[in-house]
């Protein structure tokens, strides 16, 4: 055990932990305002529902050791995670870190889910998913599982976390069907500072999703940190550029989801490629994702707010550049494309392919089955009415006129005289 | 047919509608506004700038109603609006030459008479 | 000349707009409400304390028109704010003595009709 | 008794205030507003998405003034609130029966009479 | 010295500092808009003067040898405070490290006076409280005074930061009295995304509250890591439950009050338990706290933002849990009723008792002493306009309509011009 | 390569990046909210742009050796800058955390130019200054230039960053002009709650930007992390004092301000004085900046959100008084004029007066050179119609109302019919 590892490690998981959070923030401001909170529960109720799933079960199955496709139950219900160490940390401490990218990975779906699904069957969709779906994915790549064997690179999460979770979005968007009024009016976001401070919060977390990736505080922490902090910084003002080319006007949400493209694009790569390469592959990937924007949303395809284009596609371009910028010489592990290896794009491409099989039949079992036993979406008068009043009984902003206190008896009986006038009701104006 | 625009105060609202329902009046429709009248102003200090706020909260009712239902209306607000201080309000009575119940397409008496 | 005020579901404010351009009403004033009526109330919790909105979101049209347009406008109205649920609102039409516009000093029906 | 609503530009409002305290009109109720009319409409754009924003900020003015009260009211606002360029905003002059001042219960003249 | 050790304690006395403007972010989305400003300067204005008071008395009252019921004054303005170690970190940084304790404890009151107690008045009262109240307790628990002779458990401050500020809370708010509102209106919280900003920072904050009391980058940080990280989780997912129960509903202020809950609940237990127990203590935490919130709201109790039901009871059920799941296995100090040792619940409910009684005499004598030379409560009027605009002069929210420039001299005139129309005023319309 | 250390930079790192997007929020918080997002966008946008040319260019001219006026080439585009060790770091991870000096320090000057520069214009300004202005500063006072020759003590950059700050900021506004509307309507803070958000966000990072410039896990960083938590808490308390005696209200954002510039004022001062000391420095660093701000506001000079006031004058307060105070018992270094060495101050003197002339003069030519060949103010009509629809094409805050979706062909013709009934369009009402 090493206490600047262990310094390190504890910050990490902390700031990991936070992007789930940042998240509800970054999807809660692009959201109509009788959907904030509820957009926001789905990334706080995440936290909940898939940190519990990943300590009692999720963990177990994604890093014991069991078969190359999935572990065991040998550490379910935290058993055998104590204090000794697991690698250069405390085991209990490598368990909270590992179930921060379960929380993160599963949250991002919401994004494909909002203005329209039931917060139950959601929640208890995420619970599942967690382990059936991303706990194994996690098992074959960081487990020891049939991809790490295969040699994919895959630093922090490109395939495990982005990928995956942009591939299950696109299902979820399809099992849901579109929102009422998708395609037939504007859904503008209501609060875009909200999602500004989302960028920036996930950005702070991602130094710690990428950085801490390393499990070390050691060089390898240090270049990863710094092409997190590079990539995005490409990716963003290739994206302005775009976007001074398109109409003249670089957009602040568009800004935003740059460097999340960014962020996303680096992951896979962040302790294999120089910091050079970083900025490059950034501002490589800003194109596939920002082209993929502007086309999905001409499709009836209502991935809200779209994180296949962000995730998914920013994904598969981080996991596939990963195979070109790759370097020994700064990784210590294995060179890429333009450092004379072309096979470790075929391996970055067999890794992408069983994700999305895995992922998006999965993610298509579960949700059908749950629709089974419950409806997935609510109703159309929900939906009207936002699901902030319908699913959570509140609103995100209120003023609070013409609100009548109910219940709180032995004081006053405001709630009482309103019934009796109700009685008497027999005229009048209406 | 009489349109009520009455400006009230905002924590005034709740005794309104109170006095209002008390009253048989069960349609309304409110909006926020911000009102200039004898009110002392506020003065805000931000940074170097002082600036005085000739505008107070203030929240406005619109009562369609039918003529009989006029003064009941008015007094039901008049003594549920009032604190004896500037600033209470002021209500306005208009004319209306036709009421339509978007709904159901009725007109007049029939578009301000609750269904139940 | 008539002053057309209509309250409406905020969600049919884009289906109203549309009926009303295709009537060849150009010009209008739109402002955000809260209106009461035979709505059901919505009940809130908010920690131990349970709420019941006495209100909901409306949208209130203004709409200054000449005498011949009132009916055209009425009915553009009427059938695109239309759910047929309770809680659809109401149109006021209201006489207007005067009208001016701005930009020109133009009166009364000058004053509402287009520029080009 | 009449009631001035008037519909102007935002950043008009506080040259109209000040024209109306020079008119001696000190009483007034305002509220946010969006309007349509020829104005130029502005494209805005939420990644994939492209929205054409029908309607631009406004502020609605609601004056209740005594008839003799009324010219010299819509001259300040027209002589204020003007920019000549399209948008400038619309003046209704509305007839009112009655008028109460909420503190006192005075009605009509005495109501809209500021008190010293 | 460690290098490690330092690291990790920089940052976690960062964020402990940061979850006291939280806190003002927590309260500040539940208060209506008029009192928005007020509610988050108790907290941004609590760092100021109990930050300040703590450096220049309170640590030394605390944290110097002294008696067993308090310190002496050795340390009074620094002195002696250094750089020398003090365990494995620089002592200066130790005691900035338990000034950000003091400056939360005194912060959480202020959940019970918001919407009516004056500023200065405010202030003051918790620069002495931090000094007499805290300091004092501080010294029993951690300072090496009586109740840490005696064995009580207390991780990171379940009895000397949470019941002490739920107590206080009760005594505040009785003192005070009750809104004019209260009971009579609806009192709507006017922001609810910021009172789950609030509570993400919160957690954030929480890990350095909790990890960092192992004053160490180790084994047990990474315990009171894990357990901070689980116990919310679980705490979260019982609310949302009942929430359902109740009324089919899972609320956003739920979920955010109940990680505050879960979090509170675990801290005296953080370094103590297993990470298992840390699960079900989180999750006994949300029963005695749901129901205090839900009873409280039908008394005359005006504890405004429920200081005593999240902190109090929160702080109470953990102090409690942790006599009954504390694993000598785990923390290698104590076991707790469940490994064998009875005589550690008793303990805890002495140290329970004797802060309750010390906090409640001590804040109501505070209280009323200001009360005597000013008063605490602004007037009627100013409750109704806000306090906003009555006590600090500004608006949360302002569109700046209707605002007109006073005093910058030298540029227009427009407060003469206004001036001479009043002077002119003689009849026309008001 | 020490690991303590580089967790710590790690995240100290993290932390001062984190001040740029916090800094966006803290302006963004201070303007009308048709123009918050370019506010915001102002800031992001510059660690995009800054961040960049740091790397590629800046980062050498101010950490190669070159001259002692300006570093040189031999680390463009990141030439041997690698994982090799940097003192205690990777020599990586020292070059991230001098780049977000780089972009914070650039992004303050934005201040003074808000509510009515182009975007485009401002982005290019931001990339030039930091290569030419910024970094040869840097390389004076930090790269072993002629300033640290001579001994200017500035630990993290009261000179380099802020002094440097105000001085362009001052230029940028006298360049620009000032706003349509200054002097002429009040122009209000649309969101306090944004701006404290922004101050929380700045302080949490300040630790990394003050204690992080010990470069190492030690006392000094302790030190510096202890004067970083103190000295504001004297700035705020002085401030609301000289507020309540004002006209009896603290105000929120003077509050706010306060914590800034009591951090601005012990930023050079940071890991050279004492605790005790740096209460003194924060609570006299209030009074210039305090009158400094009233002084402004009455002028012409349209330093839109007083970075001058803020930065310049606290700038300057805290790198004399560092003169003053500093004291080698504490950081082994130098002595201040209270302990014997009254040339300290005048080395200050000097090195103050060189960044301020030099910036000066850089500053003005840079913005006149790039208003030679574009705009750098955007059109009246866009000024008053609002930054953020004219350059950004998007509003802050929407509702949704009356907005027409366009293009997205292939669902529904809403346009289409749109277009008929304005061809249409023959009378009616207008
Ligand atoms: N002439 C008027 N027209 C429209 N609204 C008015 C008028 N006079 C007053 N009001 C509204 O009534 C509010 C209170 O009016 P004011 O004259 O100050 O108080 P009071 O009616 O108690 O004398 C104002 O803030 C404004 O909103
Ligand atoms: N008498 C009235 N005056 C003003 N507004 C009214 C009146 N009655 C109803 N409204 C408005 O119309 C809305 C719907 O009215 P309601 O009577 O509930 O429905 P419906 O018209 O479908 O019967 C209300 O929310 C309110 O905004
Ligand atoms: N017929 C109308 N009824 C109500 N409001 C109108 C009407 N016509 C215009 N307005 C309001 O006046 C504003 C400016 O009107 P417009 O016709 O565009 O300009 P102008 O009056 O300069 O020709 C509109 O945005 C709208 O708020």
């Amino acid at each position: 055990m090493s206490e600047g590892a262990v310094a390190w490690m504890l910050v990490a998981t902390a700031l990991v932990l936070l992007m789930t959070p940042a998240l509800g923030f970054f999807y809660g401001g692009l959201v109509r305002s009788k959907n904030a909170l509820n957009t926001m529960m789905m990334s706080f109720g995440a936290a909940a529902v898939v940190g519990l799933s990943w300590a009692l079960i999720g963990y177990s199955l994604a890093f014991s050791s069991g078969l190359p496709i999935v572990g065991d139950f040998s550490h379910a219900f935290l058993r055998g995670v104590g204090l000794e160490p697991n690698g250069a940390i405390p085991h209990v401490l490598f368990m909270c870190f590992q179930g921060t990218f379960a929380i993160i990975t599963a949250a991002l779906i919401s994004g494909a889910l909002v203005e329209r699904m039931r917060f139950g069957p959601y929640l208890l969709f995420l619970a599942l998913w967690a382990v059936l779906i991303y706990a194994p994915i996690a098992h074959w790549v960081w487990g020891g599982g049939w991809l790490a064997e295969l040699g994919a690179l895959d630093f922090a999460g490109g395939t495990v976390v982005h990928i995956n979770a942009g591939i299950a979005a696109v299902v979820g968007a399809l099992v849901l069907g579109k929102r009422l009024d998708y395609g037939r009016q504007a859904i503008l976001p209501h609060n875009i500072p909200l999602t500004l401070l989302g960028a920036m919060l996930l950005w702070l977390g991602w130094f710690g999703f990428n950085a801490g990736s390393a499990l070390a505080a050691n060089e390898i922490a240090g270049l990863a940190f710094a092409n997190t902090m590079l990539a995005p910084m490409a990716t963003g003002l290739v994206w302005m550029i775009l976007d001074l080319l398109r109409d003249g006007k670089a957009t602040a949400v568009g800004l935003a989801t740059a460097i999340v493209v960014g962020l996303v694009a680096i992951t896979p790569a962040a302790g294999f490629v120089s910091p050079l390469s970083a900025i490059a592959l950034g501002a490589l990937a800003a194109f596939p994702s920002y082209f993929a924007l502007l086309w999905r949303a001409r499709t009836r395809l209502d991935d809200s707010l779209d994180v296949f284009a962000a995730h998914g596609v920013g994904g598969l371009s981080g996991a596939l550049l990963t195979g070109v910028f790759a370097q020994k010489s700064w990784n210590g592990v294995a060179d890429g494309l333009l450092f004379g290896n072309p096979m470790q794009v075929v391996i970055q491409v067999v890794a992408i392919l069983a994700v999305i099989a895995y992922t998006a039949i999965g993610t298509f079992v579960i949700l059908r089955a749950i629709g089974l036993v419950t409806a997935l979406r609510v109703s159309e008068k929900a939906e009207r009415l936002g699901l902030d009043v319908a699913e959570h009984g509140e609103q995100a902003y209120t003023s609070g006129e013409g609100a009548v206190l109910l219940l709180p008896t032995g004081r006053g009986s405001e709630a009482g005289v309103r019934g009796e006038a109700a009685l008497k009701r027999v005229g009048g104006s209406a | 047919m009489k349109l009520i625009v009455a400006i009230i105060r905002p924590e005034k609202l709740n005794e309104v509608l109170e006095a209002l329902f008390r009253a048989e009046v069960r349609g309304l429709t409110i909006s926020a506004a911000q009102g200039h009248g004898g009110e002392t102003e506020q003065v805000e200090t931000y940074r170097g700038t002082t600036v005085k706020m000739e505008l107070s909260p203030k929240i406005r009712l619109d009562i369609g109603v039918s003529d009989h239902f006029v003064e009941p209306t008015v007094q039901a607000i008049l003594s549920a609006a009032r604190t004896g201080e500037v600033g209470d309000g002021k209500i306005f009575v208009l004319p209306v030459e036709r009421v339509y119940r978007i709904r159901t397409g009725e007109r007049d008496e029939a578009a301000v008479t609750p269904v139940a």
